[in-house]
């Protein structure tokens, strides 16, 4: 690893305990904002009781809009949590130092949000209780689930997923744990004890840890890109004009990365000036993001024209309607704020001004993640109520509040863990920041004494 | 400490092992140390070091970690029970969908992959806790400092009453900011 | 009875076991709940548990009298079908009779005797009590004016109310609120005799209509629409033969849009322009036929007719008239037909007598038009009856008025109410608490047609049997017992019946009155009866009515297709179907043209008040090009203030804009001028209709007649083909291998492949198919509210397209039945993540329903859109949405689940019919033969434009109709394979 | 098969009507008092024109078809025994086999019969 430029005042010790002050008593704000996230999710569950006992009725759904706000909201959760696993393997394996201080947010985030997106499939479908037939277990009636369903890869997909980047989290915080256990007293110091699994730092333990972190991260590398590929396949499978195209994978993989890195932004802003770790989390770290942001949302900009191109030169009639219906149809304001939001805006990006303005980049990271909603709400809601191969089949789709109910759900959902863990666990890492920090060394503390 | 290391002292509960423990200030110094420890013939002692340094690994000399031999076997293994999953569960019922031979190998592909992936990352968990928590030696019986994961290095030579002097002296020698026996 | 009674109960409980079963199971979990089962006392001969029986009958829901075969499981009759020997219906039936059934469970029937008590509120009676208080008020009232008021009653059960009337010195009287006086009017102005001739459709070889929806409410719809197919059709029968369609008429009706040109002459104007075509065929002399000798008799009358003459007045040009008179002529066997709006204007009758001449000029008059049939059709008394009847119930002169099978009260709104309101004492024998049966005082409810004994003679030398098929659902009584009863005699309405049988053939009674009873009834061909022109014939004079004034609209009202006079608005089937022409269910609406529309700055779904001089009501516009600029059109059938939860407040009534007048030959005029205003309000309108976005991508495909003609066999025109020639040796060796993988356990050796073959050169789009369904598969019927959110649960629908004229004007319209395809290799079932869409070894896509978890992924991927799903529990007891209330539930078919919420479904081509016949063949081990099976929609379609059967069968109907030329596939481009074909619409351009 | 006469021609094996009942029960009176009263009350059921209530042991969810013709035909009338056990010898009829899908699978399987779903369910 790089050595990089010794910053005066950061030196371990500087580190350890920044970092560990975010771990403190709680402060009045944050009880409100858990309250709040909690709230949500009582609003979801509420819901979710409704839609079983009456059915999906209550939703917006109509002939032959059959897929909607649900989908949409799992597709943005899914997407959400790309970024986290790709900073924190993808750089990894790149080697790139600066991915050190947000990448356990942004790891965070990414558990979180599958653990978000993967209740969608099970509230969206009609006989909730049934759920458990997707899962290939030996059952009386000898029967299996359909293994050529690309429900049951994104059933794999999603839960290997989320199996490997809980893991891959958690690994991660070991050497922290046992940083904080260090410092902490009273149940917490018992609590991170049992947590931190005896971890010292012994050479013993980084030998297997280093070899073992970095087999995790060649995994999870690929995995992170079929996550989304699976995802997108639910769609590019199907044979409905806007959704049967060969660009869906990379593009999905794209566009998630994008709105990951949004969210990533979005979230790190406020944890930064709440918990003071402006020397830890610099600019410098942010104009990365918003690097990354703009290399992925400039794919996404070229994907839409892409897919709007071929739509044209193949000259298929329904491909062509489907399109047109996209950008003319009832359902134009929709694909304009996808186009504007993810098209136009990451164009912002070129300038550093913008980059190294956090309140500039904070508000674009909100308008990433709208635009994100959207384009998952037009590829979904708008392919099908203007399905051009039956000219006969009518869409007046509207979301109810059954829709609305469900989505705030799973925001409350997820945001009730996420600050649940950054109040009880290191939501920078302690032994990676100090990695890229020079080490101690007698000559140089010689020569400043 | 004890209380701090409980988990693993209840799971074997050996003897603590005599030895000299030595605190570092600075990298260089705890690699001076290093070195002059395995010139001594010392072939078993333990560094501690809140990150880890390839200076140290170098230092050290150590032979490239066995976890990733469980990262292939597990990864092989995931491999072989996706196709076994879905090709047995295929035949198991035979029932044609949209024309498709029963069991197609691409759509396959896909399950095949992420029990790869999951298999592979699970069995490197269990390597690496197994590598580094049973089969590092003596974990839990040796002496530590809290300050370990903070910003201090740490030297530990296990040695019985006789050779304690020596292994004191060596310590101090290369910097070592304090010395402990225990 | 006591064995009655335990045996309704016993069928509750079996009505009950198939909703109630999907009900408890809602939550998937536990055990069934343990069944109390009540056992028959003496089992039913005729019934085996499990297997259905088959009873003939008479469908009496108009007075067309078709006949029925009444499916009926375990005491319950739980579907409806045609009657093949019936030379009127032949085995087929319309939408309306389909839902004969919904009446006779109707939840809102009346279920025991009502009598109005002092707080002017009904309450319970017992017969014997209301029979006697019935019989006191006829002692009294006798001498003070007595009239039985029933609908059309060509019947036993008419002479039965004749003789009692004239026993106790009153009046029987009928009123149909569609009468056909103007026919009967224009017959006598032309050949003197008031009666209704038979039209043979069949045999035409040019049919031209002015007005006369003969498809869907005109006389006797199902026997002409099974005429006009063979007549219509392309290769029916005929070589290469297709008679041209010519419909005119101010609007499309579900008639209209079947013509191969459309004529929209102004309304009331038919009869000039059916008198020019009759005076360029006589003075050309292009008559192919034999015309009688005293044709030239007219010559005086039509020289004031020539085409030039009545250009203007008609709205057509002269070159048309002409053109039309050669086709008409030179066809050799041209039938016109006047009824409809050319028949219920001011003029209607002589529009006819013109529509008379111009077939008698033709030769078809005998040929085509036999007369002596005297179809009993319509009402025996004319609507001028029925308003000097009023006149004398207000004047009080009514004492004591009988109403049994008609509702006036709803047809004439406001008049008839007042009038009856002046009668001293009313009484009801309807079945539900109609607008007229609220108003009376006593309400003895009579079985329904289906429980009940009867006959009806809907024309010479036919005489329908109706006998009891079900034992009755509530405590109601034939009213021809209670008559007999009350006029003294002794015996039941059966014996009446069958004495009055007896006359007809006293030998060996018995055995005739069963084989009439197997059959339905006796039919022999009528006599046919030559006519002569009239010696007043020169009188006629079909002068177009003046069109409205400036400020105000020509407005018509026309019976609904489904609803009809608004009978059929208390079946939720026949609400839930939507009109054939405008998609719309469930409410009423307004046609205007998108001309008027823009004038006047209106949109579809907004609100527009008609204002006549006799009353208003207020409409949401539909907007198309199927009605002229200067005319608005309303059906009638909604809006109704009483007869039951579906009809119930419902839309507007269009008779409100009504006079109450009769005209000059005793009519109702249903053409009125009327000032329409814009409200302001708005309402989405429930329509099942589509966007406007045709892609060509061969949903529907359209020959023309001299095209088709050239076709050989073998020929594909529609023939897709993708892969190119270079690759398709590879593709088909993939396609193999990939088939084998395929063959495997249940999928290896011979397995049927089940097809369906549609011919839209007969389809109609008279939508009977879609009301079977229902009845077949316990399709729920969702509501307006659910409807209007897209969510109609139809396994099939009816595709209409218009085929427009270059001006972009309708000419007709191409209706296309969709339904699920069963697609060799479907999108639908890979998708299906628990094999719930799969595909079965018999070529079907099976639908587990009790295996889907509901993803809808199936449907998403589909790409003919058949699919629907369970939004809500239809079937919850009391639920918000509860498709089948008590006692509708008994209509259940025991052989097909009932879907529970959050499960999708869909047609499976009848898959219950399929394993039935193949339970019997196995029985009889035999195999299924071709014809064995037969779907819902193919049994009931009218124009016989459905095909079921094995494609790998090489001597199958549907084999060979798949390989016609031209036979296509829907979306052949998508590769899903099909097993419906259609055939393609032949539109003849003369 | 006298009772259930329906069951060899028909998918529904059917309730016996009381009147079939006392075909046999009009003689038949049974031998051990617990019989004769058992009988006794189907005697005085048809006395008084009411017919009993029975109790409901074997039922299938209302989503399966179990057309009982085409097993007796293939199997024969012994083999009601597979399913309802040996009623003959019950005093008190009871459900002697699970009914489940599985059991219904596993012996088309042994009879190398068609498990198509859409056999049973539609």
């Amino acid at each position: 690893m790089a050595e990089p430029q010794a910053q005066s005042r950061l030196t371990y010790d500087y580190v350890t305990r920044t970092i560990a002050r975010t771990l403190g008593t709680p402060t009045r704000g944050y009880f409100v904002l858990l309250g709040s996230a909690v709230a949500l999710l009582g609003v979801g569950i509420i819901t979710l009781l409704y839609l079983i006992r009456y059915g999906l009725g209550l939703a917006g759904y109509s002939h032959p809009v059959y897929w909607a706000v649900f989908i949409t909201c799992f597709v943005f959760w899914v997407g959400i949590a790309h970024s986290g696993t790709l900073i924190s393997a993808i750089l990894f394996l790149f080697r790139s130092g600066w991915r050190t201080a947000v990448y356990r947010t942004a790891e965070a985030m990414t558990v979180f949000a599958v653990m978000t997106a993967g209740l969608f499939p099970l509230i969206h479908i009609g006989r909730q209780w049934y759920f458990y037939w997707l899962i290939p277990y030996p059952n009386e009636r000898g029967l299996w689930p359909n293994f050529k369903s690309p429900l049951i890869w994104d059933e794999f997909a999603i839960g290997t997923y989320f199996t490997v980047s809980t893991v891959f989290l958690i690994m991660g915080l070991i050497p922290d744990i046992a940083a904080v256990r260090d410092l902490a007293t009273g149940w917490r110091k018992k609590l991170y004890a049992i947590t931190s699994i005896g971890w010292t730092g012994a050479n013993e333990q980084w030998r297997h840890y280093t070899r073992g972190y970095l087999y995790l991260a060649a995994l999870a590398t690929p995995l992170v890109l079929s996550v989304h590929s699976v995802v997108s396949w639910d769609f590019a499978m199907a044979i409905v004009p806007g959704w049967h195209a060969t660009l869906f994978a990379p593009y999905f993989v794209a566009g998630a990365i994008y709105s990951g890195v949004g969210m990533v932004i979005t979230l790190l802003v406020p944890i930064r000036k709440l918990f003071g770790l402006e020397e830890i989390i610099t600019v410098h770290h942010f104009e990365n993001l918003a690097k990354l942001c703009l290399l992925t949302g400039s794919i996404v900009s070229f994907s839409y024209l892409t897919e709007n191109f071929v739509a044209w030169f193949s000259g298929n009639p329904a491909e062509r309607a489907a399109f047109w219906y996209r950008a003319f149809g009832p359902y134009w304001w929709a694909s304009w704020t996808m186009n504007i939001c993810n098209g136009l805006l990451p164009w912002l990006l070129w300038s550093k001004k913008v980059r190294t303005n956090i309140t500039a980049l904070f508000v674009i990271s909100i308008f990433v993640n709208i635009g994100m909603w959207f384009e998952r709400y037009v590829i979904i809601v708008v392919s099908l109520a203007g399905e051009p191969y039956t000219t006969w089949t009518n869409a007046v789709y509207n979301p109810t509040w059954a829709d609305w109910g469900i989505m705030a759900g799973s925001f409350g959902w997820f945001f009730m863990w996420f600050l649940l863990f950054v109040k009880n666990f290191p939501a920078v890492s302690i032994s990676e920041v100090k990695e890229v920090l020079a080490p101690p060394r007698s000559k140089v503390s010689k020569a400043r004494a | 400490m004890n209380v701090l290391l409980k988990p693993f002292t209840e799971i074997f509960r050996p003897p603590p092992t005599p030895g000299v423990l030595g605190v570092f200030a600075f990298l260089d110094n705890t690699l001076d140390a290093i070195k002059k420890l395995r010139a001594a013939g010392h072939t078993d002692f333990t560094v501690y070091s809140p990150i880890p340094r390839h200076e140290i690994e170098d230092a050290l000399g150590q032979a490239v970690s066995p976890v990733r031999m469980f990262t292939l076997i597990g990864g092989l293994a995931g491999c072989a029970v996706g196709a076994w999953l879905t090709l047995w569960m295929s035949y198991d019922w035979p029932l044609v969908v949209g024309g498709k031979p029963v069991g197609s190998v691409p759509p396959y592909v896909v399950i095949m992959f992420e029990m790869t992936i999951l298999f592979g990352a699970l069995s490197t968990i269990l390597g690496i806790l197994f590598n580094a928590a049973f089969a590092a030696r003596r974990v839990g019986t040796i002496q530590y400092d809290a300050r370990f994961t903070n910003d201090r290095f740490g030297v530990f030579v296990p040695a019985g009453s006789d050779k304690a002097a020596a292994a004191e002296k060596l310590l101090r020698d290369a910097g070592a900011e304090e010395v402990r026996r225990g | 009875m006591s064995n009655s009674v335990d045996r309704r109960r016993f069928l509750k409980v079996l009505g009950t076991a198939g909703a109630g079963a999907a009900a408890v199971s809602a939550c998937g979990i536990g055990p069934e709940p343990t069944e109390r089962l009540i056992p028959y006392l003496i089992q039913p001969e005729d019934q085996i548990p499990g297997t259905a029986t088959y009873y003939a009958t008479t469908c009496r829901e108009c007075a067309a009298g078709c006949g029925l075969r009444v499916r009926v499981r375990e005491g319950r009759a739980v579907k409806l079908e045609g009657n093949p020997d019936s030379p009127i219906n032949r085995g087929r039936l319309c939408a309306r009779g389909q839902a004969g059934l919904q009446g006779l469970y109707n939840p809102d029937r009346v279920a025991h005797p009502l009598v109005r008590n002092a707080r002017g509120t009904f309450e319970a009676i017992d017969w014997d009590g209301a029979i006697q208080r019935l019989a006191a008020k006829v002692r009294e009232s006798q001498g003070k004016g007595i009239v039985f008021l029933t609908g059309a009653e060509q019947s036993s059960f008419g002479d039965v109310v004749d003789e009692w009337m004239r026993q106790v010195g009153g009046r029987h009287q009928s009123y149909e609120a569609f009468g056909f006086e103007a026919l009967r009017a224009g017959n006598r102005m032309a050949f003197g005799t008031g009666t209704l001739p038979r039209y043979d459709f069949a045999n035409a070889k040019y049919i031209l209509s002015f007005g006369a929806d003969f498809l869907d409410t005109w006389l006797s719809p199902v026997e002409f629409q099974n005429g006009f197919s063979r007549a219509h059709a392309f290769d029916a029968g005929r070589p290469a033969s297709m008679s041209k369609f010519v419909y005119v008429g101010p609007r499309l009706s579900l008639t209209g849009m079947n013509a191969d040109e459309w004529i929209a002459a102004r309304p009331g104007s038919e009869g000039m322009l059916a008198l020019a075509m009759a005076q360029v065929i006589l003075t050309q002399h292009l008559a192919r036929l034999p015309t009688p000798p005293d044709a030239s008799r007219l010559s005086s009358l039509l020289a004031g007719y020539s085409p030039r003459a009545v250009a203007t007045a008609t709205g057509i040009e002269e070159s048309v008239i002409v053109r039309l008179a050669r086709e008409f002529a030179s066809s050799a066997g041209g039938l016109a037909v006047a009824g409809g709006m050319a028949t219920q204007g001011p003029n209607g009758a002589q529009n006819v007598a013109a529509v008379n001449i111009l077939n008698y000029t033709a030769g078809s008059v005998g040929t085509l038009v036999k007369f002596g049939a005297d179809l009993a059709l319509g009402s025996t008394n004319a609507f001028g009856d029925l308003t000097a009847l009023m006149a004398e119930m207000t004047a009080g002169k009514v004492a004591l008025l009988f109403v049994h099978g008609t509702n006036p009260a709803h047809s004439l709104p406001g008049a008839f109410q007042q009038a009856l309101g002046k009668v001293a004492y009313k009484v009801s024998f309807a079945s539900y608490l109609d607008e007229t049966a609220s108003a009376c005082d006593l309400i003895l409810p009579d079985h329904h047609p289906l429980e009940q004994w009867g006959d009806s003679r809907p024309r010479a030398g036919v005489t329908a049997l109706q006998q009891p098929v079900v034992q009755p659902v509530f405590d109601t009584r034939p009213t021809g017992d209670v008559i007999l009863k009350l006029s003294g005699k002794t015996g039941t309405f059966q014996d009446y019946l069958q004495a009055k049988w007896r006359t007809r053939h006293a030998a060996n009674f018995d055995q005739y009155w069963m084989e009439s009873l197997e059959q339905g009834g006796i039919y022999a061909e009528p006599p046919a009866r030559p006519v002569r022109l009239a010696a007043d014939v020169s009188k006629i004079s079909p002068a177009p009515p003046a069109t409205a004034p400036e400020q105000n609209q020509d407005v018509i009202v026309f019976p609904h297709a489904n609803l009809h006079d608004g009978r059929g608005a208390n079946k939720p089937w026949l609400q839930e179907l939507p009109d054939a022409v405008s998609k719309i269910a469930w409410h009423s609406w307004v046609e205007v043209h998108p001309d008027t529309a823009a004038k006047w700055g209106l949109a579809t779904g907004d609100f527009l008040v008609l204002e006549s001089q006799f009353g208003g009501e207020k409409f949401p516009a539909w907007i198309t090009r199927s009605v002229r600029p200067d005319v608005l059109a309303v059906p009638t059938g909604q809006g109704h203030t009483a007869y039951g939860r579906y009809a119930k407040d419902r839309s507007a009534n269009a008779f409100a804009l009504l006079g109450a007048q009769a005209n000059a030959y005793g009519g109702r005029n249903f053409l009125v001028a009327a000032q329409a205003k814009k409200t302001g309000e708005h309402r989405k309108i429930v329509t099942t209709e589509g966007g406007p976005r045709e892609l060509g991508l061969g949903t529907t495909e359209v020959l023309p007649l001299a095209k088709a003609k050239a076709l050989h066999p073998g020929d594909h025109p529609f023939h897709y083909e993708e892969t190119p020639e270079y690759a398709k040796d590879a593709v088909e060796w993939w396609g193999e291998r990939q088939h084998e993988k395929a063959e495997l356990g249940n999928y290896k050796g011979e397995q049927p492949r089940w097809g369906l073959a549609i011919d839209l050169a007969k389809c109609t789009g008279c939508s009977a198919c879609v009301t079977a369904c229902y009845a077949e598969n316990n399709v729920a019927t969702v509501g307006e509210e659910l409807m209007q959110r897209g969510r109609e649960m139809a396994w099939l629908r009816l595709e209409r397209y218009w085929r427009t004229d270059e001006s972009g004007n309708p000419q007709g319209a191409v209706n296309q039945p969709m339904l699920c395809q069963q697609c060799g290799s479907a999108p639908c079932e890979p998708v299906c993540p628990v094999y719930a869409a799969y595909h079965t070894p018999d070529g079907l896509n099976g639908q587990v329903y009790n295996r889907c978890v509901g993803t809808r992924y199936c449907s998403n991927n589909c790409p003919y859109k058949v699919r629907t799903f369970n939004w809500y529990n239809y079937a919850e007891r009391d639920g918000q949405f509860e498709a089948f209330p008590e006692p509708l539930s008994m209509l259940l078919n025991p052989d097909v689940t009932v879907r529970e919420k959050g499960v999708m479904e869909k047609c499976t081509f009848c898959v219950q019919r399929i394993r039935g016949a193949q339970n019997q063949a196995r029985l009889e081990n035999r195999n299924v033969r071709d014809g064995d099976i037969v779907t819902a929609c193919q049994q009931t379609c009218p124009s016989e434009a459905i095909v079921f059967g094995d494609l790998n069968d090489r001597n199958s109907r549907v084999f060979e109709l798949a390989g016609n030329p031209r036979g296509y596939h829907v979306l052949a481009g998508l590769n899903t394979k099909p097993a419906v074909t259609y055939l393609a619409r032949v539109v003849s351009h003369g | 098969m006298y009772c259930h006469y329906s069951a060899a021609v028909s998918s529904e094996p059917g309730i016996p009507s009381l009147q079939t009942c006392l075909g046999c029960h009009q003689v038949i009176g049974g031998s051990t008092p617990s019989h004769q009263a058992e009988i006794k009350k189907v005697r005085d059921a048809w006395r008084e024109r009411k017919a009993p209530e029975w109790i409901r042991i074997h039922a299938l969810p209302g989503f399966v078809r179990f057309p009982h013709m085409r097993h007796i035909k293939a199997l024969g009338t012994q083999a009601c025994v597979t399913c309802h056990g040996d009623v003959q010898k019950m005093t008190q009829v009871s459900q002697v086999s699970t009914l489940r899908m599985g059991w219904c699978v596993r012996c088309h399987i042994k009879n190398n019969v068609t498990r198509d779903c859409s056999v049973c369910h539609y």
